[in-house]
């Protein structure tokens, strides 16, 4: 029988994606030796024209990492659904936007005015922005548009399952890739891990005082936190409720609280918004001056709540702009 | 008499605008802030209560041109007390504030204003001072801050001060009060 | 052997003695013993069609003599049987733990467990002859009255006791005693299992010394009226000049932000206290306000004849001049100042309520009584069900109130146990284990303590739960809903009702909602781009909701819920505000004007409040 | 004038990570030959607003193939943002983890991306040009030993870090978790046996390629020489340094241009804005931009290994700096311009890193649990620098007194190359169209110009990786392809 055929890719993304496959380590060997990669492009050849040549829904997946930032990543995106039985959106980004798509708070505008003209050491008197076409004596250099908006995959083909974190365990991936060889498949749009939050399993959850309530938000800078205790009890904002579970605890166990990478559980479309309405609500105060206090010692619900999920969230961007 | 015909109703409303005049309408007249009063111990023509019962009656010629409303000293014994939790001396000086916006300012403020204007701070400090201050080992002051006076003019303060009544003063004994006051 | 009482009721011993001997041969037979039962009498059945409650009197009284007997009852006629049963169905289970102390309190309605601590009295039967006092050695001064030992207390059972903080264990008493002393000082514990509690604990004082002003345990001479009252009656004190000051902590935002109500009366009682005793002693009420409602105004009236001088003002502090006490006030009628020199300062100080036994209940009450003033007429919900109050456990209040409350607490709990089952007037909320993590989230917001963790799972306790929501909204995994409101349900409703430039107002169905019928009864109109959603509490807005109805164009977003410490869910309203704080932070940084989402609080009849709200947000 | 324009763009047009745009004159040669990087992700606009304890975590997913950098960096910036110093503990775990991740990356550039242009021949077929290609040349056994030398080093910074792809133990005034006897004694040995390895690497390199005169030849050759100023961190005593120092730069005679430290960057470094591309290009200041030239009257400057050791007096470890000297020895003196010496730098750095590792472990203190000083001030700018395997990174903030970030500035590795970057590939295209005759060595050798800078595109427009394959597609007037060459690139 012949093996299956699968694709790596990879849109707007920083790599960590990819590195995290070479963590594999000898495991990859496994998954080379059950499936015939046919486009990888940081570790094989690949021709455009290769896929545009196959039939259609002939690659057995495709996994694709990064969110969708130019017409150029969109196109590939739909040639290679075409082409594919399953997409697996792989990693953060190409799952909810990631913290690139943090970049939806501003416009591409404001991104080019930051770059090219605030930005403290860059001296462009002239003003020169980069542009689609530039004429030079020679002739003419051509960059791609760049997109206003950051968009997740799904929000540009229809996708089939979603290999969450940033980047994604190894130990997940080899779960997946198994699962998808022995045809185990759970319903289509699972995200490939459990369904629970993250408390679930962290090994601090039990320190949780069984009635958490919280008086003041503290920042995790401020305090020395101590690793045996749950970080919402400090009043550490951790989005560990909010976030799917099955990440092996990593950032907790590196006393860091959780910010997500996971994205929500599976009935929940807004992480930030229902995280935010989470911890409002342990909020253990009376007094509407002192609650408004505690509110903006917040100071910023879009990078806590929104770090990894921006693009996915009901509004996506920041409106008006 | 309080003739309720010469009534403002709105006089009450533009009080509570005003920084420090909320809390107005919770007064119930209980009178611990009179009896607290220090200034009332001494001369009982002053009376916070009765200010804030004119206010709330909208008795705004009565209260506005009425000297005793300066009287009050800022001691805060009423505020201790008040089982309104009413900021009473913050109450009166917001009265104060809408007197002086309605041209009811005493001359002695006018005189201080001219002051800060000019010095930057109530007192000339004249060469002999500063000698004295060398004499005991203190570190010079400045003479005049004249930062002071390009506030003073940015705001409308001047303006206020100097402006006459907006409504015409009916009551004769206060006026005549304060014609005693700025004599004085 | 068995033995029980035997009842013969009015027929049975006259008319049919041959019944009654063959009975007592048959009982014989079957080893039971039969105990006569004296003083029964009718069991009530024949008054029944004329008073109803005198008969069930009459055959509860029965029941009573063979419970003293503590034996259980056979009747001999079926009318008897009937008429007695059913009284005791009324008065079943009715036991007393005098001299005793509730430990705490677990459970819920149906199936509370109450922990209660009784200290034995020492006098066990007792027929008040007194001979007891005359022989202890053991003189006590008890808060200025003179007693012994063992004495007589004025309260159910009327019996005598022992104090055994002072008793010398001498056992003189026992040698006089023709009833039955005990003098080791018993404490036993037992578990009390009851469908619902009321609470009728009564009220504690409000600490006169936090007002500073009037110098309580600074000034000699200044005391509370319970001091002045025992002083006075034990003869020790005979003053010459009293000030009685009212509204000692109460309508005070620093101390008592409610009128305690009694204590008016209370004052007057003193006032008149100390007139009746020494008609020429000078009397001063100082008072804001007397409050004489109702035949409490003849009361007022005697005083003022008796030369009582009732000044009006509020005195602003107290002071010694010359070793005498000065009361500083206004006098309100002259607008003088006054300067009231007395020997005795007496303060009339406010009520706080017996906080301890609601704290054993988990009941927080932030130092106000379990009354709610805005929602009064709606019934006290901030009690968790099965739990009422009585009397001054309620509010302060005097006998004819506290005999009113008792009534109403007594006929909710026959009305709460008329059904087999209780069933619940609202929705609960339910646990979805597949998406539950246990993070406790949930348990830390409920304001009802209804979720806990059970065996490592989260579980809702049904009875507590009241269905606001709030938990529902509180989930980061949507694992806890309330049936029947279903957030996704929402979403949906919001998706396909909400139009671009429309006002989506998110009610709460006991204030908001009712503000808007109310505005159509008023004939008030509102734009018709204003798209109400019934919710059951200001706090089951999900920020998510929100960000749909933006996302679909809406201008503005209305959530309108009750006034602070008038949620109908304790403390929703306070979890909306947090969360509506945050969230428009949340929408600044997403480029929204921050009033685009408004929470306002909106009493169920103010109609032109909503109105004023929305036109304004129309705009 | 008519151009031919040859488009040398990775995987399709279409794909657009980093393209390479040649144009040709009527006779055939080389007009204008440039680089292009056709995204921008923005980090420096959406930091604004964020938490300036939360940026460690944030401008790390900058690049998924260095965040360590960006984190420890960045980690870096917020100490001077609150004007704390973080506990000599800590310190010294942050310099570990660093040095590791330093180890790890050199060797992961070495053996996956630019070694096999070496191990296993520029010559050999493309599909051999891989890390199987490698392992299959050095036996399998080495292979095994390069995997597992990885995936310890890595371990490493997955123990202290969290997460190995985007760490997150950094906090202003120090890290986040201190080091337990265990993981002390496991670290130990991965130290030992990295120091072990960097002699294994370099010996491999020594008997492959410097061995071998054609290999050599192209090293020392004229193709890949630009004579630039260097730029590096150096300690007290001007030896290279990763964690922290000041800034040398050297001009290309090799004598010091300017020594300072990372608070006075902008005195001393620009960037440029061009049109036809994302990236921007720094240069000396003080110099001035020149354009795309060489020379001493030129602004460019370059970074990374090759930089660092011509920026410094020597290497900081006693073993490197065996190295070092033989590397200058070697290829005649200091400074050496050859691009592709970068790969044996590459090497000796990997061999400072291990020996530092060792130091650092060997250290009792590193076991000490005050891991963090809490004694901030009201913050309001910081600066930091940090030597990235791809050179010099600057991570600047500024915020309001709540430590809400009102602006960033970041200069980035690979960004401080990419004039020099656009120079090389120009010279190779020169060298090797001529005529109108585009030479099939063309591809390799750009190629290899390109990869000897372990050039990250994420890092340098704080896009996406830019290890990806190259194709070039050279269309004639009626732009018909009328010749494709490709290759993969790692």
């Amino acid at each position: 029988m012949a093996k299956p055929l699968v694709a790596f890719y990879w849109c707007a993304s920083c790599g960590g994606c990819e590195e995290t496959v070479v963590d594999l380590a000898e495991d990859i060997l496994k998954v080379v030796d059950a499936v015939d990669i046919r486009l990888w492009p940081v570790a094989l050849d690949f021709k455009r024209a290769d896929v545009e040549a196959m039939a259609d829904k002939s690659l057995a997946v495709s996994f694709i990492n990064g969110a969708i930032r130019t017409s150029e990543q969109e196109e590939m995106a739909k040639l290679l659904r075409k082409k594919s039985e399953l997409v697996v959106a792989f990693g953060a980004c190409s799952h909810l936007g990631g913290i690139p798509g943090l970049a939806n708070v501003a416009n591409k505008k404001e991104i080019f005015e930051t770059a090219y003209k605030m930005t403290r050491s860059t001296v462009n008197p002239k003003g020169v922005f980069p542009k689609t076409v530039t004429e030079i004596p020679q002739g003419k250099l051509t960059l791609p548009e760049f997109y206003d908006t950051v968009k997740t995959l799904d929000q540009t083909i229809d996708v089939d399952y979603y290999l969450p974190g940033c980047a994604p365990p190894p130990d997940l991936i080899m779960q997946a890739v198994t699962a998808i060889l022995e045809g185990k498949l759970p319903p289509k749009g699972s995200v490939l891990t459990v369904d629970k939050a993250l408390c679930e399993t962290c090994p601090l959850n039990k320190s949780k005082p069984d009635k958490l309530a919280i008086k003041e938000i503290k920042r995790i800078s401020e305090v020395i936190h101590d690793p045996e205790k749950c970080f919402l009890a400090e009043g550490i904002i951790c989005l560990g409720p909010a976030t799917r579970g099955g990440c092996g605890e990593r950032c907790i166990n590196a006393n860091m609280p959780c910010r997500g990478c996971f994205g929500p559980t599976k009935e929940v479309k807004d992480m930030g918004a229902k995280f935010l309405s989470s911890l409002a609500s342990i909020i253990d105060v009376d007094d509407e001056k002192e609650i408004e206090k505690i509110a903006e010692s917040v100071f910023d619900p879009i990078g806590l709540f929104y770090m990894y999920t921006l693009p996915s969230s009901i509004l996506r961007r920041k409106q008006g702009v | 008499m309080i003739d309720l015909k010469n009534a403002d109703p709105h006089f009450k409303w533009e009080t509570i605008k005003k920084e420090g005049g909320k809390g107005l309408l919770k007064c119930f007249g209980c009178s611990d802030c009179a009896a607290s009063c220090p200034v009332r111990y001494f001369d009982e023509r002053y009376n916070p209560r009765k200010i804030i019962r004119l206010t709330l009656l909208g008795m705004k010629n009565e209260v506005l041109s009425s000297p005793f409303l300066w009287f009050c000293a800022h001691c805060h014994a009423c505020t201790e007390r008040c089982p309104q939790g009413i900021m009473v001396a913050d109450l009166i000086n917001a009265i104060k504030n809408y007197a002086v916006e309605q041209g009811y300012c005493p001359e002695a403020y006018k005189l201080q204003l001219d002051l800060l204007k000019r010095l930057g701070r109530l007192y000339e400090v004249e060469d002999f001072d500063l000698k004295k201050r060398q004499r005991l080992g203190l570190p010079p002051t400045d003479k005049t801050i004249p930062e002071v006076a390009k506030i003073v003019e940015y705001t409308n303060i001047i303006k206020y001060a100097n402006s006459k009544p907006q409504v015409p003063n009916t009551n004769q004994d206060d006026s005549s009060c304060q014609e005693k006051m700025e004599k004085e | 052997m068995k033995k029980y009482a035997l009842f013969l009721g009015c027929t049975v011993p006259v008319r049919a003695q041959h019944y009654e001997l063959s009975a007592r041969n048959v009982a014989k037979e079957l080893n039971i013993e039969f105990a006569d039962m004296k003083d029964a009498s009718c069991c009530g059945f024949p008054l029944k069609a004329v008073d109803a409650e005198t008969s069930l009197l009459l055959a509860a009284r029965n029941i009573g003599i063979a419970s003293k007997m503590n034996l259980d009852l056979i009747t001999l006629c079926n009318s008897c049987t009937a008429m007695l049963s059913d009284a005791q169905k009324q008065m079943k289970n009715i036991e007393y733990s005098l001299n005793s102390e509730v430990k705490d309190i677990k459970g819920q309605v149906g199936n509370y467990k109450i922990n209660v601590q009784t200290r034995s009295r020492g006098v066990i039967e007792c027929n008040n002859c007194g001979k007891c006092i005359n022989v202890c050695p053991v003189e006590v001064d008890d808060e200025g009255k003179k007693r012994k030992a063992i004495y007589y207390v004025p309260t159910y059972p009327d019996m005598h006791a022992i104090d055994y903080d002072t008793c010398t264990k001498c056992g003189e008493c026992i040698k006089v005693c023709q009833g039955k002393i005990e003098l080791d000082h018993k404490i036993t514990e037992k578990e009390i299992s009851a469908g619902a509690v009321v609470l009728a604990t009564g009220l504690n004082w409000y600490d006169v010394s936090k007002v500073e002003e009037y110098g309580y345990h600074r000034l000699d001479g200044v005391m509370t009226t319970i001091e002045f009252e025992r002083a006075v009656a034990s003869g020790q004190l005979k003053p010459n000049k009293v000030v009685i000051i009212y509204c000692v902590g109460s309508r005070d935002s620093k101390h008592l932000p409610y009128c305690s109500k009694i204590c008016c009366f209370l004052g007057l009682k003193e006032a008149k206290l100390i007139k009746d005793r020494f008609p020429d002693t000078q009397v001063y009420i100082v008072a804001m306000d007397m409050r004489s409602y109702g035949t409490f105004e003849y009361f007022y009236n005697k005083l003022r004849e008796l030369g009582v001088s009732f000044i009006k003002g509020k005195p602003s502090e107290v002071f010694k001049r010359n070793g005498n006490l000065v009361v500083r006030t206004e006098d309100l009628y002259t607008n003088e100042l006054l300067e009231i020199e007395a020997d005795t300062v007496v303060l009339s100080s406010g009520f706080v309520p017996d906080n301890p036994t609601f704290d054993k209940l988990g009941i927080k009450l932030n130092g106000d009584f379990p009354v709610l003033f805005e929602n009064a007429g709606l019934g006290n919900t901030a009690l968790p069900r099965g739990i009422f109050t009585a009397g001054s456990a309620t509010f302060p209040s005097g006998v004819r109130d506290t005999l009113i409350d008792a009534r109403k607490a007594a006929f909710s709990v026959l009305s709460l146990f008329k059904h087999d089952k209780i069933e619940t007037k609202q929705p609960n909320a339910q646990i979805n284990e597949d998406l539950c993590s246990v993070c406790r989230m949930c348990i830390g917001t409920c304001p009802y303590n209804a979720v806990s963790i059970v065996d490592d799972k989260i579980k809702v306790n049904e009875e507590l739960c009241m269905g606001c929501g709030i938990c529902s909204i509180t989930c980061p995994s949507y694992a806890i809903q309330l049936e029947g409101f279903n957030p996704r349900g929402l979403f949906n409703q919001i998706r396909t009702l909400i139009k671009k430039g429309d006002i989506l107002a998110l009610l709460c169905r006991w204030s908001a909602y009712n503000a808007t019928d109310k505005a159509a009864y008023d004939k008030y109109s509102y734009p018709e781009n204003v798209k109400i959603i019934r919710v059951p509490c200001s706090s089951a807005v999900d920020p998510s909701h929100v960000m749909l109805a933006l996302l679909s164009g809406a201008k503005g977003i209305l959530i309108g819920g009750c006034y602070p410490d008038a949620c109908h869910y304790a403390k929703g309203n306070f979890r909306a505000r947090a969360r509506e704080q945050m969230l428009k932070l949340n929408l600044d940084l997403l480029g929204f004007n921050k009033n685009i989402v408004r929470l306002e609080w909106i009493g169920k009849d103010e109609a032109n409040k909503f109105v004023e709200i929305v036109e304004k947000m129309n705009k | 004038m008519a151009y031919k324009k040859i488009t040398i763009d990775p995987i399709t047009r279409l794909e657009g990570h980093g393209k390479i745009e040649i144009f040709l004159d009527d006779k055939g040669d080389v007009a204008h030959a440039c680089l292009q990087v056709p995204e921008l992700r923005g980090y420096e606009r959406f930091a604004v607003g964020r938490l300036a304890e939360e940026m460690p975590r944030i401008t790390e997913t900058i690049c998924g193939v260095c965040p360590t950098a960006h984190h420890t960096c960045s980690g870096k910036t917020l100490d001077d943002l609150y004007g704390v110093e973080p506990p000599p503990p800590a310190r010294k775990i942050r310099e570990f983890v660093y040095n590791a991740f330093m180890f790890e990356d050199h060797n992961f550039h070495f053996y996956f991306l630019g070694g096999p242009d070496f191990i296993v021949g520029p010559d050999a077929p493309k599909a051999e040009r891989n890390i199987l290609g490698v392992i299959g040349k050095v036996g399998i056994e080495i292979g095994k030993k390069v995997i597992d030398i990885r995936k310890r080093t890595r371990n490493i910074i997955q123990t202290m870090g969290g997460r190995v792809v985007h760490p997150v133990h950094c906090l202003p005034g120090g890290v986040s978790k201190p080091m337990t006897k265990e993981m002390q004694e496991e670290f130990k040995k991965t130290a030992e046996d990295s120091v072990e390895f960097a002699k294994f690497s370099l010996k491999a390199f020594a008997d492959i390629v410097l061995a071998n005169k054609t290999y050599l030849d192209l090293i020392v050759g004229d193709i890949y020489k630009h004579s630039t100023y260097y730029m590096g961190l150096v300690d007290d005593n001007n030896k290279v340094s990763f964690y922290d120092g000041l800034i040398r730069v050297v001009d290309p005679d090799g004598k010091e241009f300017a020594k300072f430290k990372v608070k006075d960057y902008l005195d001393h470094i620009a960037e440029g804005v061009e049109s036809w591309t994302y990236v921007k290009f720094p240069y000396l200041k003080k110099i001035g931009w020149k354009g795309f030239v060489d020379g001493k009257d030129s602004g460019v400057y370059r970074v990374a290994p090759l930089g660092r050791l011509n920026a410094s007096d020597g290497m900081a470890t006693p073993l490197a700096q065996e190295y070092y000297e033989k590397f200058y020895e070697t290829l005649g003196g200091k400074p050496v311009h050859n691009t592709l010496a970068m790969h044996w730098a590459r090497l000796i750095e990997a061999m400072q890193a291990a020996e530092t590792m060792v130091q650092l472990i060997n250290d009792p203190e590193i076991l000490d649990t005050n891991v963090r000083n809490m004694d901030f001030q009201i913050p309001k700018q910081g600066i930091a620098v940090i030597e990235a395997p791809r050179g010099t990174l600057f991570h600047h903030y500024e915020t309001d007194e709540n430590g809400v970030l009102t602006k960033a500035n970041l200069i980035v590795a690979t960004v401080n190359n990419s004039a020099a970057m656009n120079m090389s590939i120009e010279k190779a295209a020169r060298n090797l169209i001529k005529g109108g005759k585009v030479n099939d060595g063309l591809l390799n050798m750009v190629e290899m110009a390109f990869r000897a800078y372990d050039p990250c595109i994420a890092c340098a427009t704080h896009t996406i990786n830019g290890h990806v394959p190259l194709q070039i597609d050279i269309y004639n007037a009626d732009k018909e392809i009328i010749k494709t060459l490709k290759t993969v690139f790692s």
